[in-house]
Formats: structure tokens, C-alpha cells, sequence
């Protein structure tokens, strides 16, 4: 079934690329996308649980979570702005600094989400993941002040928590 | 239009030439490798920018996405190297000579 | 040496600018460069081979015997990769450390891929099947595919991609892309054309010879295709690895 | 003179493409590190494909690409093609293959570049003529 | 109809400039190889993404099938640039970290903490 | 829509500029990793210049092999000598 | 049907058959040895077809690939001239691949110690076969660009084959690369200032395009053409350009260099005069540049440096390597002497040169199959040993010397006389040197081949004239003895060569 998702999603890809309706690359865009989901079936979908109405649902989710992210970013590019355009000089504006934290994500998928809009989010870049543990560096001691202990980096979690796994909900609304 | 895509790309490259700056003094490679991500990202538009000052933006539209993917593979292989080598931060002890 | 190379390089130059005084002006359009043979390509091209990239219909129907030899070029590249550097697994690493691959590592990276590969794959046979329309075809699909496969391997490791292509099958795959090329040629010769003359293939599918023309670009473009993502891979693999095929880059 | 100096200076693609051979060669011929040899080559190579590209262009022309042109509907179109406003498509079709042999040769070369380190553990051209000395 | 689509193409691409520029200002200006990659991955990915979507909207003037399907092209890139971008930005991060480039900063006892945890770990 | 003449020459001048630059740079870093890297950001210049000099199929071939290919090609040899070269 | 399609079937067949060993050879060994002998021997026949048929209608061949009319696709045009070399090209190829069957699988894998190298034979022979391929691509094309492809596919599988001999043949062989490189991308800048003059890449409407007055005092069009000489000059390794040459060759496996050695040089030689007469004209390079008197000169201190240095030289294979450099002057020389006889010399070289450069490294290579060894120690009592090779190694000296029956003395008497005509007294006197030089020094393996080896029968106990025969295993004689042969024949028949092959080819111009 994964393999014929894979397919209808590649599919989709090749309308939206080809731009041509004529029967030959019809056919074409079909025996592609049968061909890469021949191949590379396995890869798209790493959690293989879920049915198909609830990705749906998901990626219903993940547009709302995505809107807010865009919101995220441009504040990220305004904060890089002011400090790089900045006559001040750079010891005075920047305090780097390295933290860790391990959220209560599981899948690989929900972490590389998160992982990355830590990066896009002001101030902080994931450094790596490994076992769990988060290593974030953040570009000034006030951003890491406020990612570490208060809720910006837990609402985040929750945010990303809600589209993957909200079964996980409850347990970040415990830890905090 | 077309002129303020002329005026668009040349002022991307201008900033590109101080990325490009970037990768000249280094100091480690792996700064060189910051500036020659943000160049090719750039490369991306000025296909793009090109394109569409020419007035055939979709026959550049794939060059871009090549660009895009392969561009994001060199990274990711620098990267790797770098993690393999654990040497990203070798600095050149002289100075460039241009 | 250097003052060889300096002295070298120095009359290259100066003679080459000599040279560029007898040119004529750049971007004319009635530069014999531009008149002569490239005249006749643009203005019948579509007409006799209805490819409207003209790159596409000179490189894969004029001068296709041209791209044959590319493709066996590459082909012969691979082999040779594979012939010097090739060995069997002999671990004796000095300052190459073991790469950070355990389990629960590297998530975003494999997560990437994941995400990206498939979708190469696609935008590499997308750009095959539509090098006659646009910029593209086969070699630059294979390319792409290629790298899709190196992306993978580059995310995960060698041995993760080699578990999805033996090399065997990638020495057979590449051999193969030359052979579908030069069949197509060769099948020409027994249809009662000449050799690459696709036009022939108009008795087999039944379409005018315009048309059959086409298509047999499309089949060598696939054959290009093959042969250049296998060896791409290879490339990769062989270099990569040093010859080791254990671990890549 | 100023004749010259003008149709020089006008082709200043002809100063970058003969620059950049000169750097090519050079080092090609003057390097010590076989791997800055093979970058030379490369450089090289590429030289001489901007210098086909540059024989390519036409004033006002655009693209080799029919615009809007379908497979199908060739006879209406054929006869409205102006070769003046397409872009030379032979020296690009040439330099695709110049491209494909440049990258063959440069697997083939770093594949050697291999080879050579792993047998005098080294890949500067006056340590490894030393070793062959001994 | 134009005019407005022109200034919404000129303020996407416009705004995405001045991104980039602060990107470029960053990579030039900040102390240390960290530092360069959040001006880096932060700026170079929004403002190529905005600048595609200005190119998305330039689109729309010709609102045909094919002009459309351009449009959407040009928002798959940017969908992509959205994935790799940050993706990338971290790979050499932690391949920086990985080979312990020296680090810039005023709070030394924060650094060398995590630092020394990486030499445990190792 | 009227069809411009191929002289973007603002981006011509600038990117041959870029490439020259490039080049040297390449070949005059001692660390071979940092001149792989160059390297590659040469062939990105390549291949916009030659976009721009309406060779799409040479810019698309060049973006695939001498940007993306030949550049990790140069870093898997490098993985495999000595990174620093005496000149 | 087949009769019109031969043209294209020389090439194609050891095209596919490169690919049938890829992909069918790799279960054994031997099976790829047949397939390849297989197609050798098929190109070969149809490489005699083509001669025959060039030889019954005294035409040229023309073959249009793709059905394309000639400006606008590639053609193949097989003359007098290319279908003697690709004669000589295919027939070579068949005699080192029934020659290679015992020494590929001795040479090839397993080269290294302790190391096992997996698929190394199949893809030796698939390497033979595209390197077969190129050459003979080279030799019919019709057309300036095509001639680079197909010199860079037989360059890079030339370099797999050089690359696989001992520890320093790695750097050598990057020498050669570099140097190859820098060739094949010389004649390629050569080939775009054509191209950018005429608007032209086929070679037959080039040439009429070049023969316009326009053309014929256009700088960039001298320049296109000093290029294109250059370029060649790098690959065939004329004198100041040959530094890559000994080393490559001589540490390459010697199945490679018999295969090498033969052909590359003498393909190159054969580009060079294809691209001076027929792509530029006789007139153009004689009088309108009138650069002879710097060439030939340059071709007589080329003859006289290879002799002196292979003089120098104790390593039997590395002595021969630097004959081939001084043979590279003797064709260069007699192409550029301007005149009919030159000419004649010329392109009768390039076919005796082959040959007896084949059979001088066959048997060299026989005898280091036997001892293992190439150094002139190694002849010793090599008469006694190993009788046969040993005669074929005299033959061939001969032929190298110029003794009269052998095919060698008949090339050396046209380039003399070429030489004469056209008072190029410096050329002559390096002729005849280098003849002198190759007597001294082929008198000296014989005389060394005929006396025993007395130190090691010293120590096997004075058992004169009992030293046991230890002669080459029969796939390896047999070309020797028919690359002999060849030489005796092309020797005794050379009138008929000259009169019914090259002195049609003579091209307008040439006195």
C-alpha cells in the first residue's frame, strides 16, 4: 500500500513538472512513477503504522504548523538582520552558547522537524541528534536563556508533538 | 520587468561576491564551505533570474532544480567528510597569494 | 619547471589573443559559425525529426554517432575506475576514522534523504522523458539519478547502498546502457538503414519516419541514461571507498 | 593599434577564456600536488568549453529551444523558424560531449591520483620522483 | 491587475534581497565558523524562498494552465530549499562540531562544558 | 513579449570576474579539501555563465556533473591522501 | 546488403564485442579470451573487405551515419590509406589477442601481493576491445570533432591498460594522462578556431571551405592549425613533447605496451597526415606556411636523440621505447618533406613500423613471460633457450636496422630519397645515423643472445650445450611467427603496396 502511495504522490509530482497531457507522456509519468516506487518505495514512508486517512489528516496539520513556522522565520532573519547590520561591535551583541535538552519526540520523522525549525527559529541551530538529546547552539545568551526554561522551545515541541504524535501530548504538558 | 530582473541579479551577484570573499580567506575550510552553500543557493535564483529576463523562465525551471539538489548533495558530502576527517578546522598557515 | 610552465602558458596566450584579433565579432549572427551548418540544423530540424530542442535532435540524431562514443566513453571510464582501483577489503585505516553511523544518529541527514531520493529519482526520469521539449535528457537524468543513489549512500552508508545495488548488477546495468545505445544503431543495419538511421524503425512501430525518429532518440537517450547513472554510482563507489567498496565518503 | 586594442578589449570572453587556459596549463605543468594538476586540467578543459559557448552566441537571438513547440503539430511551425533568433545549437551539443569525456577523464584521473598515493603514500611529484630514485 | 502583481513581485524579491544581504553582512561579519552558519542558514533559506515566491507571483500574470504549473514548479523548489536548507546548514554544523572548531564566545564556562562532554563521550 | 538580446552583459563581466578568481584561489590553497570546495564553486560560476549565455543544456549538464559529481568525486580522493599539498 | 554497411561494422563490432565481455565474460576467464579473439578476427575481416572493396573500385568509401547527407551528420570515408591502416590496426589487434591468452591472465590480476583484485581479466579485455574500438574510430571518421571523441575513448582505455604494470607505472601513466589531456585538448581548440572560421566540422567540406583565398592567410586559421599539429605532436610524443613515452610504456604489462607500443604512435601519425592533407591541404602546409624547414630539422634531432638515448639504455623494453621515439621522427619527417617520395616513406612506415615494432615487443615479451626479466643480461644464451623467439627477435631487429629483404629497408629508402629531393640534408644524415645506431645496438643483443650465459652455467656445472629449451607456449608463437612472416611479405611485396595502396592516396600537391 505504501508502495502505491509512493506511487500516486510521484505521480502527482510528474503532473505538476511535466505540464504536458498528451497520452505518451501520460504513459511515460505512470511507468517513472512506478519505477521509482519500485525503487525507492521504502524510503518515503519510514513509519509504516498509519493508514491513509490519517496522513492525510496529518499533512492537514503539519500546513497549519508550517504557517506558523514561516511567521518564525522571517522574526529569525529580522533578529540575524539587526545583529549582522549592528555598528556595535560583535562582542557586544553576540554570546554564543551550547545547550542540550532531550525532548519526548520518538520517530525520526517528528525529530528531523523539529531538529530543523529549531534552525529556522531565531537564534538557535541544531548542532546534532544523537540518542534523543538535542545539542542546540544558540547565538545569544537571552535566545538560549529562553529556549532552555521557559516554553518557547516546549510550545515548539508541542507544536510538532501535535502533528506527529499527539499521543505524546500529555507526557510534554507533564514535563513542563 | 525584464530590466528589474537585470537589476535583481546583478545586485545577487554583488552579494555573492562577498560571500565569494568569504571563501577566499577561509580561515578553515569549513568556512569556505558556509560560502560556497549560500553561493550556490544564490546560483539557484540567478538561473532562475536569468530565466525569466529572457522571458523563457520554464525552460530554466529544471536547471534550477538540479541546481537546488545538487548543490544541497555538496554540502551534505563536505559535510561528511568533515565528519569522517575531523579536520574542518585545518587553517591555512600562509596567506593566499592572489 | 615553473619557469617552463610560465613561459608555456605565456605563449599560449599571446598567441591565442594574435588569434583573436582575426575572429569574427562576437554574438554575430551571420558569423560563418553561425550560418553554415547551424543554419540547416535549426531551420530542419523539426521538420525531420520534430524535436523542438534542437540540442536534443542534433546530439542524439545528427551527431548521434558523436554521443555513442560519449556514452562508451563513460562506460570506459568505469571500467577503468574499477580496474586500477579496485580491491578486496583490507582495513588498515591511519587517519580515516570509522564514520558516525550507529543507530539514532545522523536522523536529520537520513531523514533527508529519505525525503529527497525519490524524489531525484523522479525529476531525473522526468528530465529524460522530456529532453526533447526542454533543457535535458539522458545524460543529464542520469546524472541526476545517479546522485540520488550517491545521496543515499552519502546519508546512510555505501554498504546500505550497496545492499540495494550489488556491484555486479551495477557493472551489468552500466555495460547495458552502451549495449541498448549501440543495439538501437545496430538494429538500423538489419531493418536496411544505416547505422543510428532510426527512421527505419518507422516498419517496427508502425509510425511515420518523423515520428520513429523520435522515438528512437528517446530509446538512446534511455540507453545514455542507464549507463550514466551506473556509472556514476561506480565512479562514486570506487572512489569513494578507495577501491574497498566498504565504506564511503 | 587601436584597432586591435578595441577587438580585444570588446571580446572580453576571449580575455577570460585565454586567462583561464593560461592558469590551466600552468598548472598543469607547474604544480607540485598531482591533485592540483588534475584541478588545473579541469580548469582547462572548461576553458576551452567557454570558449566554444562564446562561438555559440547571437545577438538577439534566445534559447535552442522551440518556444511552445509540440512533437506533433510540426507543420504549422517549421516554416516560421528564423534561424537568426535560436541561439548555435552545434557548439553546445559539442561541448556536452567535451563535458561527459572531461568528467570521464577526471574519474580516471583521481582514480589514478589513488593508485599513486597508495603505492609511494604520497601524491607531491618531488617527494615521489625522490622515492623512485631509491 | 499588473501593477499590483509587479509590486507584489518586486516587494517578495525586494524584501528577500535585503535578507540575503543580511545573510552576506553576517557570513562576512561574525567571529567564528558558528556564528557564520546562523547568518548562513537562517538568511540564505528565507530569502531564496522569498524570491521564489516573488517569481511565483510574476507567474500569475498569464493565468494559463502552463504559466500556472510554472508557478507551482517555482513553489516546489522552494519547498525543497525549505527541506535542504536547514538540513544542510546542520550537517555542517555538526561536522564543525564533530572536529571541535574553536569557538567564539564570552561565556567560556557554558562552551567547554558541553565541549568536555564531547570528549567524554569519545 | 520582446525578446532580449543574449548581452546580460552586467552579469558576463561579473561572473567571468568570479571565475577567474575562483580558479586561482583553487589552485593556490595548500589544503586540498578547501580547494575541492572552490573548485566546485567554480563550476556553480560555469554554469550560470553559461545559462547565461543561453547554453541551457551545457549549464544543465554542467550543474549535474561539474558542480554535483566531479565536486564529491574530488572529496572522495581527498578522503584518501594527504590534505595539505606543499603549493 | 553487408558489402555497404562494412564501414560501419569495423567499428561496431569491437564496440559490442566490448560490451559482450562486460556483461557475459565475468563467469570465466576464457570466455572473454574467445569472445575477443572472436570479434578481433570478425574486424578484421571486415577490415580486409573494405580493403578489397577500396582496392576494386579504386574509390573512397563513404558512409553516412544516420542516414545524414555529409556536412550535417558524420560520415565515415574510408580511402586507400585508412583501409590499409585499419588493416594493420584490426590485424594487430588480432595477433596481441591470440598472443595475450597466457600472459593477460600471468600479467593482469593478482598483480599486487597479498591484495586479491576481483574482475580484473574481463575487464582487461573489455579495455582491449573499446581501445580497438577508438583507434579504428579514429582512423575512418570523416569528421574533425568525432576524431576527438574517438582519440579520447582509445586515450582513457590506453591509460587503463598502461596503468596495470608494476608500482610506477601509476605515475607514469598520470604523466601520460596530463600529456593526453593537454593533446586532446589542444586539437580540440584547434578544431574550434576551424569552426569558428568555417563553420564546418566535416573534413571534406573543410577542406573546401580552407581552400578559398579568404582562408588561406587568416592567422586564426594558422593558429587552429599549429594547434591541431601541437595536439597531435603530444599524443604521438615527437621529440620535445615525448617525455610521458618511455615510462609508460615500459612499465605497462607487456600485453598492453605489444598492443600500445604498435598502434597509438602510428595511429597518431596516421591523424597527423590525414588532418594536413586532407583537412588542410598539401599546398597550404608546403607553401602558404612553408614550415618544413622547421619541422623536419626538428623530426632529424628527434630521429637522432630516440637512437642515442635507446643507446643508453640496459633495460631491453625502455631501449625500445626510445626506437619508437626516433621512428615517430622518421614519419613525422617524411610526412613534412613535401614531397611524393616522403610521403611514400611516410605512410610505408606507419604499416612497417607497426609490424615490426609488434614483433619486436612480442618477442621481448615472450622472453620476459620466460625469464622475467628485461634487462640486456637477460639475452644471454637466449638462442639456446628459446630458439624461435630468439630469430624473431633478430627479424625484427633487422627490420628495424634496414636490411634489405625486410619491410624496414624499403620505408627508410623512400624517406632517404624523399630526403634528397628535398635537400634535406640534416634529415638524411639522421637517417642514415639512426640506422647505424640500431645496428650497433641490435648487433649487441645478438652478440649477447648468442653467447651462453657463462656465470649461470658456471654454477650449474659447466654442462655445455645441454641448457634445456624453454620456448614460449604456442598461443604466443604463433603471431610471432606470423608478425614475422608479415614482415618478410610486406618487405617482398612492396612494390605492389606502394604502387596499388599509397601511391593512389598521394594527395594533389605533392610532387
Amino acid at each position: 500500500m505504501f508502495g502505491f502511495m509512493t506511487f500516486l504522490l510521484m505521480f502527482g509530482l510528474w503532473i505538476t513538472m511535466s505540464g504536458k497531457f498528451d497520452l505518451f507522456h501520460l504513459a511515460l509519468g505512470v511507468i517513472s512513477s512506478a519505477i521509482v516506487a519500485m525503487i525507492s518505495g521504502d524510503l518515503l514512508f519510514q513509519d509504516r503504522q498509519k493508514g491513509f486517512g490519517y496522513r492525510l489528516l496529518q499533512a492537514g496539520r503539519f500546513v497549519q504548523y508550517a504557517v506558523w513556522l514561516v511567521a518564525q522565520i522571517i522574526y529569525a532573519n529580522m533578529y540575524v538582520l539587526k545583529l549582522a547590520l549592528t555598528t556595535k561591535k560583535m562582542d557586544q551583541v553576540l554570546d554564543p552558547y551550547i545547550f542540550s535538552f532531550k525532548p519526548h519526540l520518538k520517530t525520526p520523522f517528528a525529530q528531523f522537524v523539529l531538529a530543523n525549525s529549531i534552525t529556522l527559529t531565531p537564534g538557535t541551530v541544531t548542532i546534532r541528534i544523537e540518542d534523543g538529546v538535542f545539542l542546540v547552539h544558540a547565538i545569544t545568551g537571552p535566545a538560549a536563556g529562553d529556549l532552555e526554561d521557559s516554553d518557547v522551545i516546549n510550545g515548539m515541541e508541542r507544536r510538532v508533538a501535535a502533528v506527529f504524535e499527539p499521543e505524546i501530548l500529555h507526557q510534554i504538558e507533564a514535563g513542563k | 520587468m525584464e530590466n528589474y530582473f537585470v537589476l535583481l541579479g546583478t545586485a545577487l551577484i554583488l552579494l555573492m561576491f562577498l560571500t565569494l570573499v568569504r571563501v577566499v580567506k577561509g580561515p578553515t575550510a569549513i568556512d569556505r564551505l558556509i560560502g560556497v552553500n549560500v553561493i550556490g543557493t544564490k546560483s539557484t535564483l540567478l538561473i532562475l533570474i536569468i530565466g525569466a529576463s529572457l522571458g523563457r523562465i520554464d525552460m530554466f525551471i529544471d536547471i534550477a532544480l538540479a541546481y537546488a539538489l545538487l548543490n544541497f548533495m555538496v554540502s551534505l558530502a563536505t559535510a561528511r567528510f568533515f565528519q569522517r576527517n575531523r579536520s574542518a578546522g585545518m587553517i591555512e598557515k600562509e596567506e593566499v597569494e592572489l | 619547471m615553473k619557469i617552463i610552465a610560465l613561459l608555456v602558458s605565456v605563449a599560449l596566450g599571446v598567441i591565442l589573443l594574435v588569434a583573436t584579433n582575426d575572429l569574427p565579432e562576437w554574438g554575430d549572427p551571420q558569423s560563418p559559425a553561425s550560418t553554415h551548418l547551424s543554419r540547416y540544423y535549426i531551420e530542419n530540424s523539426m521538420e525531420q525529426t520534430s524535436v523542438p530542442n534542437f540540442v536534443t535532435a542534433v546530439l542524439a540524431d545528427y551527431r548521434g554517432y558523436d554521443t555513442m562514443f560519449e556514452t562508451a566513453v563513460i562506460f570506459c571510464a568505469g571500467i577503468t575506475v574499477l580496474t586500477i582501483l579496485r580491491r578486496s577489503h583490507r582495513r588498515k585505516k591511519k587517519d580515516v576514522q570509522p564514520r558516525p553511523c550507529r543507530e539514532g544518529q545522523d536522523i536529520i541527514l537520513k531523514s533527508a534523504a529519505r525525503l529527497i531520493a525519490p524524489m531525484m529519482q523522479l525529476f531525473a526520469l522526468y528530465v529524460l522523458a522530456h529532453g526533447h521539449h526542454s533543457p535535458g535528457g539522458g545524460f543529464q537524468g542520469g546524472v541526476i539519478s545517479g546522485a540520488s543513489f550517491i545521496l543515499l549512500s552519502i546519508a546512510y552508508d555505501l554498504e546500505m547502498l550497496l545492499s540495494r545495488l550489488k556491484e555486479r548488477t551495477i557493472m551489468f546495468f552500466s555495460g547495458l546502457g552502451v549495449l541498448i545505445y549501440a543495439g538501437i544503431g545496430a538494429i538500423c543495419l538489419l531493418l536496411g538503414g544505416n547505422f543510428l538511421n532510426y527512421s527505419s524503425w518507422s516498419k517496427i512501430l508502425q509510425v511515420s519516419e518523423v515520428e520513429a525518429r523520435s522515438h528512437g532518440m528517446l530509446g538512446i537517450e534511455i540507453g545514455v541514461f542507464i549507463t550514466v547513472t551506473f556509472i556514476m554510482i561506480s565512479l562514486y563507489a570506487d572512489l569513494a571507498s578507495g577501491g574497498e567498496m566498504d565504506e564511503g565518503l | 593599434m587601436a584597432n586591435f586594442l578595441e577587438a580585444v578589449l570588446g571580446q572580453y570572453n576571449n580575455w577570460a577564456f585565454i586567462i583561464l587556459l593560461m592558469i590551466g596549463i600552468y598548472a598543469m605543468i607547474a604544480k607540485n600536488n598531482l591533485l592540483k594538476k588534475v584541478i588545473g586540467m579541469a580548469i582547462f578543459q572548461s576553458a576551452i568549453i567557454l570558449f566554444y559557448v562564446s562561438v555559440s552566441l547571437k545577438k538577439g537571438a534566445t534559447i535552442p529551444i522551440i518556444a511552445h513547440g509540440h512533437g506533433h503539430d510540426h507543420g504549422a511551425v517549421a516554416h516560421a523558424i528564423d534561424a537568426a533568433s535560436y541561439a548555435n545549437p552545434l557548439p553546445h551539443v559539442l561541448m556536452l560531449t567535451a563535458i561527459v569525456v572531461g568528467v570521464a577523464t577526471l574519474g580516471v584521473a583521481l582514480a589514478i591520483v589513488q593508485k599513486v598515493n597508495r603505492v609511494y603514500g604520497t601524491i607531491e611529484e618531488d617527494e615521489i620522483l625522490e622515492k623512485i630514485k631509491e | 491587475m499588473s501593477m499590483y502583481l509587479n509590486t507584489i513581485v518586486v516587494l517578495f524579491t525586494g524584501i528577500g534581497w535585503i535578507f540575503f544581504l543580511g545573510a552576506t553582512v553576517g557570513i562576512l561579519r561574525f567571529p567564528d565558523f558558528y556564528t557564520r552558519m546562523h547568518a548562513a542558514g537562517k538568511g540564505d533559506t528565507l530569502s531564496t524562498m522569498m524570491i521564489l515566491f516573488g517569481f511565483a507571483a510574476y507567474q500569475l500574470h498569464h493565468p494559463d494552465l502552463a504559466s500556472l504549473l510554472v508557478a507551482f514548479k517555482i513553489v516546489f523548489i522552494a519547498v525543497l530549499i525549505f527541506i535542504t536548507g536547514p538540513t544542510a546548514t546542520h550537517a555542517i554544523m555538526d561536522a564543525g562540531y564533530g572536529s571541535k572548531i574553536d569557538h567564539w564566545g564570552t561565556r567560556d564556562g557554558s562552551v567547554s562544558h558541553c565541549l568536555i562532554k564531547e570528549d567524554e563521550r569519545s | 513579449m520582446e525578446v532580449n538580446s543574449w548581452v546580460l552583459w552586467q552579469f558576463d563581466v561579473l561572473i567571468l570576474l568570479m571565475v577567474v578568481v575562483c580558479a586561482v584561489v583553487a589552485l593556490q590553497l595548500k589544503d586540498l579539501v578547501s580547494s575541492a570546495i572552490t573548485f566546485g564553486a567554480y563550476s556553480f560560476f560555469m554554469c550560470i555563465l553559461w545559462t547565461e549565455m543561453l547554453a541551457v543544456d551545457v549549464a544543465f549538464t554542467e550543474a549535474a556533473v561539474g558542480a554535483g559529481v566531479s565536486t564529491i568525486l574530488f572529496l572522495g580522493t581527498a578522503l584518501h591522501v594527504k590534505r595539505r599539498a606543499k603549493d | 546488403m553487408i558489402q555497404s554497411q562494412l564501414p560501419i561494422l569495423i567499428i561496431a563490432i569491437p564496440l559490442l564485442m566490448a560490451l559482450a565481455i562486460s556483461l557475459f565474460g565475468r563467469k570465466s576467464d576464457i570466455l572473454c579470451f574467445y569472445l575477443l579473439v572472436l570479434g578481433m578476427a570478425a574486424t578484421f575481416a571486415a577490415a580486409l573487405g573494405t580493403l578489397s572493396q577500396v582496392l576494386s573500385t579504386g574509390e573512397s568509401i563513404h558512409y553516412y551515419l544516420g542516414g545524414w547527407s555529409a556536412p550535417h551528420g558524420i560520415e565515415l570515408v574510408i580511402d586507400h590509406l585508412s583501409s590499409m591502416v585499419l588493416c594493420m590496426i584490426s590485424g594487430v589487434a588480432l595477433l596481441v589477442g591470440v598472443y595475450s591468452k597466457r600472459t593477460v591472465p600471468a600479467e593482469v590480476p593478482f598483480r599486487t601481493e597479498h591484495e586479491k583484485i576481483p574482475q580484473r581479466v574481463p575487464n582487461y579485455y573489455t579495455l582491449y576491445s573499446l581501445l580497438i574500438a577508438g583507434l579504428l574510430a579514429i582512423t575512418a571518421t570523416g569528421d574533425a570533432f568525432n576524431l576527438y571523441v574517438s582519440l579520447e575513448i582509445a586515450a582513457l582505455a590506453s591509460y587503463g591498460l598502461l596503468a596495470l604494470g608494476q608500482g610506477r607505472a601509476y605515475f607514469a601513466t598520470f604523466k601520460y594522462l596530463i600529456m593526453g589531456t593537454i593533446g586532446a585538448s589542444f586539437y580540440l581548440l584547434g578544431v574550434g578556431y576551424l569552426y569558428i572560421k568555417t563553420g564546418s566540422l566535416n573534413m571534406g567540406d573543410l577542406q573546401g571551405i580552407l581552400a578559398q583565398a579568404a582562408m588561406q592567410h587568416s592567422t586564426s586559421i594558422t593558429i587552429a592549425f599549429a594547434m591541431i599539429m601541437v595536439g597531435i605532436w603530444v599524443k604521438m610524443a615527437f621529440f620535445p613533447l615525448h617525455g610521458w613515452l618511455p615510462n609508460a610504456y615500459t612499465l605497462a604489462p607487456n600485453t598492453s605496451s605489444c598492443l600500445i607500443a604498435p598502434l597509438m604512435t602510428k595511429v597518431s601519425v596516421y591523424m597527423m597526415i590525414r588532418l594536413m592533407f586532407s583537412v588542410f591541404s598539401a599546398n597550404y602546409v608546403f607553401v602558404t606556411l612553408g614550415w618544413q624547414n622547421l619541422v623536419v630539422p626538428m623530426a632529424a634531432v628527434a630521429i637522432i636523440f630516440g637512437s642515442i638515448s635507446a643507446l643508453g639504455q640496459k633495460n631491453l623494453k625502455r631501449m625500445l621505447t626510445y626506437i619508437i621515439i626516433a621512428e615517430v621522427g622518421y614519419m613525422v619527417g617524411g610526412a613534412w618533406l613535401g614531397n611524393a617520395n616522403g610521403y611514400i616513406g611516410a605512410v610505408y612506415h606507419i604499416l612497417a613500423d607497426g609490424m615490426m615494432t609488434l614483433c619486436v615487443f612480442m618477442a621481448l615479451g615472450a622472453i620476459i613471460y620466460k625469464t622475467g626479466d628485461s634487462s640486456l643480461e637477460s639475452m644471454r644464451g637466449i638462442f639456446r633457450k628459446m630458439p624461435i623467439t630468439a630469430a624473431i627477435f633478430v627479424l625484427g631487429g633487422f627490420a628495424m636496422i634496414g636490411i634489405p629483404p625486410t619491410c624496414g629497408f624499403f620505408s627508410k629508402w623512400y624517406l632517404v630519397t624523399g630526403a634528397y629531393e628535398a635537400g634535406q640534408w640534416f634529415f638524411l644524415g639522421a637517417l642514415l645515423f639512426s640506422s647505424l645506431i640500431n645496428a650497433i645496438i641490435f648487433f649487441r643483443i645478438i652478440e649477447t643472445g648468442f653467447f651462453p650465459d657463462f656465470n649461470r652455467e658456471k654454477e650449474s656445472g659447466h654442462h655445455e650445450g645441454k641448457v634445456a629449451m624453454a620456448e614460449a607456449p604456442l598461443s604466443m608463437l604463433l603471431p610471432m611467427v606470423i608478425t614475422a612472416l608479415s614482415l618478410l611479405l610486406i618487405g617482398l611485396y612492396s612494390k605492389d603496396i606502394i604502387n596499388g595502396l599509397i601511391r593512389p592516396s598521394i594527395p594533389p600537391g605533392l610532387l
